[in-house]
């Protein structure tokens, strides 16, 4: 019933495909039935479209859960303004979920087995041991029980093999049927989930504590009203979405079957082709729903001028990366800022800063994510904020200040001295006779650092006394310091 | 010379770093020292030719040769011609005390102990003199003798109307 | 009836030629049509999310694909086209006060980076307003100088690196760590007068002494801070902010 | 020519700082591309006239010419017509690719898909033609056809005497 979910490098929870953030609190804790469950008493809660996370703050590694919203029935508050106690959650679980608590040895399996008689291949529907012994359909005798029972245990060990077969070796994709690398998580070609994560579920946090009846979220630093607001907003929403599942067809547009050649043929298609446009805004901008289930449709159409725009020679600006981190006004404050220094952190390992060479400048993060963002946009101030944690929430990147207040972000593992070393090197290479030197230019293009950075490195290998610098009409070289020696 | 140093192109600029520059600044020294004693140049304006290497086209920036200048006048290698407009020095390659025993070891090894020695003589452009010394600069040699007089090794001979002529060791 | 032989020919060639005419106006007309088409597509998503702004804001997902929407068609989504009719207050989106300064302070950071080899990290602000009233025509606001000006002082949290310089009268954003001397300061004030200098102009009007010009001069040079035109009657040193409109070329296209 | 830094005398001299060396130059390739582009000019010769602002009394050296031209064609903007000579560049203001895509996209729209067309039909002087494609060269037509046969959208028709005359798509 409770899932271990997997989390990425800046210790936030992997989401789905289609799900995402709606709210997160820290300073909760985690009650089983009416026991507190240890180790799971001071941790951020993540609430989402479809499941709820608890992540640990001491050992996220370690002590992190996450239920699906589906397994919750209901929800209640309680406690907090007359008792002592801090203010709870508590979610009831549905039924059947706790039901199915039977031994999974031998849960109904369908099986074919072969008649001794006539050698007729009968097919058995979910047998299960108690069973009466079915007859044969061909000659209507009635075979042995371990006919059948051979047949049973036949086809369990070849399930089991061919699925273990699967995974180990091909990773096929079900999708695509494109044979991975076992390792991958998504295809390759598709993209498409292969291997769901082998979510370990586990049955209760607290030992032989089972059935689960409900567990309990205690807020110790407040912020339940909202997240209980949110929550049950949610549940709701689940339970709506549910039911209107099996509705939604994804009907395929189907293309026009006939395409008329010749000049007709030139002027039918470009009447259909406004047309179809036409309709489409029509129908697809009356409201939010409207846009947002035909949503892909009016994405295609608005690349489709894409080309038109850049022919007229105007630049359309293309966003890379969207990030999903909501600047809700709903978070405390200093989980605002948390949360922030993570997203930056993941935008950041999105290729971001492999692109700016390891290093990016504040000014140029600020310019970047922002443009990601696209609305609500962050202040210096908040990106300031949230850098200046990176290093103290254990994240892969971390902020460095250079001698002259220029402010940068970095991989962590990465020291001040590594770096120097690789430029230094890199300079005996270029210019071993020690002649020419080295322009910020050619370091830029060499490290695919911002003209910026490149000037901060350098200055910090010449504070070393590493490098010397000559300054003339053509600009401003670095050369290996022979002066000091 | 250090040739490799004043072929290279950061020493025409002034260092940021602070233990380079100081490095520089003694490298500078060395090659004005040398330059001096090679060409047998008494006198070092700003506007030194040594200032400028033409082959890797750099050259000294003018507030910079002052600090190189300056420097030198403080290591005592050199003295400002005119303090105040301080635009040149006299280059002291060896220290005014070691042109004093030059002079004491040639006036003892031409026998002339006792004897009135004229600056000539000492540093006359055509006679033989103490070695190195010819055509030393007559300010320079006037400093040189009162190092000697200083140490109560000479006595300095001045003509009718007072100025200084030579020596008598 | 169908032409046969040299007729046959002969029409041949003139129908593909009225072939050929009726191709290329159907064509034309289709593309008049298609650009009408955008304008109006460009209009109805502008006012689409005005009037739907909170939702597009609260939902992160959507937001996203809005985004990448606008950038699609040229509505360029930091873009403030306010539904309040003049005023500094946009409201496109509910943004307040402070996301126009944010904005305003991206769109800064990109401009410096972009011209940087050219005026060597020194920007006028006169011509960074220009460059942004130039790029959204269509916006109800204006930038001023001093919205710039209050843009780059919030900037200044994140590190030292981008900050405003006076120059005589002008203003210039700085975008290279480092300090000008004074002489460099009054170089480049001097060139607000005829757009250059020349070692004799300063030794004219600044009685500065040829050496001290000449020293300044190369180690602007060197920095990128002036460009050099030798074929003047004498070496003139030019301010390249003096390039003007020429930035506004590059920076569109 | 209406950019601004077209009038700025400096345009016109090699500028001595490296980085504002690179800045100029792609400063160049856009003014001369955008040239070309507006006058249907397919071929640029070192002694063009945009290579000289009389409004300033400002022209480009010759030698600088020549660099500015190497750097287009390097940048693949433009070819030599001569690579020995190196006088005169063919300028390539779309890519030969962009140009193959217009080709396609004019033969579907014309409808003349599978049929025989000409050079001539393509680029002839007083034929309608791809838009833009009026009067293009004959060697730059050449190489666009190659990407279109190197793409195995086309075959290249010829004539008896072989020369090629037309594209068969």
């Amino acid at each position: 019933m409770w899932t271990i979910p997997e989390l990425n490098n800046s210790l936030r929870p992997v989401l789905f495909n289609n799900e995402s953030d709606v709210i997160v609190t820290d300073h909760v804790g985690l009650y089983e039935n009416k026991q507190k469950v240890p180790n799971f008493q001071n941790g951020r809660i993540y609430l989402t479209s479809e499941r709820l996370i608890y992540v640990d703050k001491d050992s996220p590694k370690k002590f992190t859960i996450s239920i699906p919203l589906k397994a919750v029935s209901e929800v209640e508050h309680s406690g907090g303004f007359y008792l002592k106690t801090s203010p709870k959650i508590t979610c009831f679980l549905k039924p059947e979920e706790t039901s199915s608590s039977k031994d999974s040895g031998h849960h109904a399996v369908d099986t074919t087995w072969i008649c001794t008689i006539c050698f007729m291949s009968n097919t058995l529907k979910s047998w299960r041991e108690g069973n009466e012994i079915p007859k044969c359909s061909m000659c209507g005798v009635k075979p042995s029980i371990d006919i059948i029972d051979n047949a049973v245990k036949a086809t369990k060990d070849s399930s089991k093999m061919t699925k273990k077969k699967a995974t180990v070796e091909t990773n096929e994709c079900p999708r695509c049927t494109f044979k991975n690398h076992p390792s991958m998580l998504n295809c390759e070609m598709c993209g498409a989930v292969i291997k769901a994560i082998q979510a370990q579920t586990v049955r209760c946090l607290i030992p032989n504590n089972s059935p689960v009846v409900a567990f309990r979220l205690s807020f110790r630093k407040g912020g339940d009203k909202l997240f209980l607001e949110k929550l049950t907003s949610c549940i709701n929403k689940e339970a709506v979405s549910r039911t209107s599942e099996g509705s939604r067809d994804s009907k395929e547009n189907s293309r026009d079957a006939s395409v008329t050649p010749g000049l007709s043929g030139l002027q039918l298609s470009g009447q259909q082709r406004l047309s179809a446009n036409d309709s489409l805004m029509e129908s697809a901008l009356v409201d939010l729903q409207a846009l947002m289930t035909q949503g892909k449709q009016v994405l295609t159409l608005a690349k489709s001028f894409q080309s038109l725009i850049e022919a007229e020679g105007g630049t359309s600006t293309t966003i890379t990366v969207s990030s999903s981190f909501d600047a809700a006004d709903s978070l405390s404050e200093d989980v605002f800022y948390q949360e922030l220094s993570r997203d930056l952190s993941e935008f950041l390992h999105s290729g971001v800063l492999d692109k700016e060479g390891g290093i990016i400048s504040l000014f140029d993060l600020y310019a970047l994510y922002n443009r990601s963002r696209g609305y609500s946009l962050v202040s210096p101030n908040d990106l300031y904020k949230a850098c200046a944690q990176m290093e103290s929430l254990g994240l892969p990147v971390k902020m460095r200040r250079y001698k002259n207040g220029f402010l940068a972000v970095q991989e962590k593992f990465k020291t001040n001295d590594a770096l120097t070393k690789q430029l230094i090197s890199w300079i005996k290479t270029v210019d071993a006779s020690n002649t020419k030197g080295v322009s910020t230019l050619g370091v830029c293009s060499k490290f695919k650092w911002s003209v910026g950075v490149a000037e901060e490195e350098l200055q910090y290998a010449e504070e070393k006394g590493l490098l010397c610098r000559d300054e003339h009409v053509t600009g401003l070289r670095y050369f290996v310091n022979i002066m000091c020696t | 010379m250090n040739s490799e140093i004043y072929n290279f192109p950061p020493f025409f600029t002034r260092q940021p770093n602070e233990t380079t520059w100081q490095a520089q600044l003694s490298h500078w020294k060395d090659v004005i020292l040398t330059h001096s004693r090679e060409t047998k140049q008494w006198r070092l304006s700003n506007t030194d030719s040594i200032f400028e290497n033409k082959k890797i086209q750099r050259r000294l920036k003018p507030d910079v040769i002052q600090l190189v200048l300056s420097d030198l006048v403080s290591n005592k290698k050199a003295d400002w011609v005119d303090s105040k407009t301080k635009t040149e020095v006299w280059i002291w390659w060896r220290s005014a005390e070691e042109w004093a025993t030059l002079i004491l070891a040639w006036i003892d090894s031409t026998g002339q102990n006792g004897s009135i020695v004229t600056f000539y003589d000492i540093a006359g452009d055509d006679s033989p003199g103490v070695p190195e010394m010819v055509g030393m600069d007559s300010t320079m040699l006037h400093k040189v003798c009162q190092v000697l007089v200083h140490q109560g090794k000479a006595a300095v001979m001045r003509d009718e109307d007072g100025n200084e002529v030579g020596l008598k060791v | 009836m169908k032409k046969v032989g040299l007729a046959a020919f002969d029409s041949k060639k003139l129908s593909t030629q009225q072939y050929n005419d009726l191709g290329s106006t159907i064509v034309s007309v289709q593309q008049e049509e298609l650009k009408r088409q955008l304008s109006q597509f460009q209009e109805r998503l502008s006012h689409f999310a005005s009037a739907h702004a909170s939702e597009i804001k609260n939902n992160a997902k959507f937001r996203a694909e809005f985004a990448e929407m606008c950038a699609a068609i040229g509505v360029d989504p930091l873009a403030n086209s306010s539904s309040k009719k003049g005023g500094r207050i946009a409201s496109f989106l509910g943004k307040d006060v402070q996301d126009f300064y944010f904005e305003l302070a991206v769109k800064i950071v990109e401009i410096c980076r972009q011209t940087r080899e050219d005026n060597g990290g020194m920007v006028k602000v006169t011509e960074v307003r220009d460059i942004l009233n130039a790029r959204n025509k269509t916006s109800a606001i204006k930038v001023s100088v001093d919205d710039i000006v209050t843009a780059v002082k919030t900037l200044k949290k994140l590190g030292d690196g981008l900050g405003i310089v006076k120059v005589g009268s002008q203003q210039f954003i700085k975008s290279v760590p480092g300090e000008m001397n004074p002489d460099q300061i009054t170089v480049l004030e001097t060139c607000h007068v005829l757009g250059f200098v020349s070692v004799s102009l300063l030794r004219d009007n600044l009685g500065w002494k040829p050496t001290r010009s000449k020293s300044t001069l190369e180690t602007m040079t060197g920095a990128g801070l002036l460009w050099v035109d030798g074929q003047g009657v004498e070496t003139q040193y030019w301010s390249p902010s003096w390039i003007d409109d020429g930035y506004m070329v590059a920076a569109n296209s």
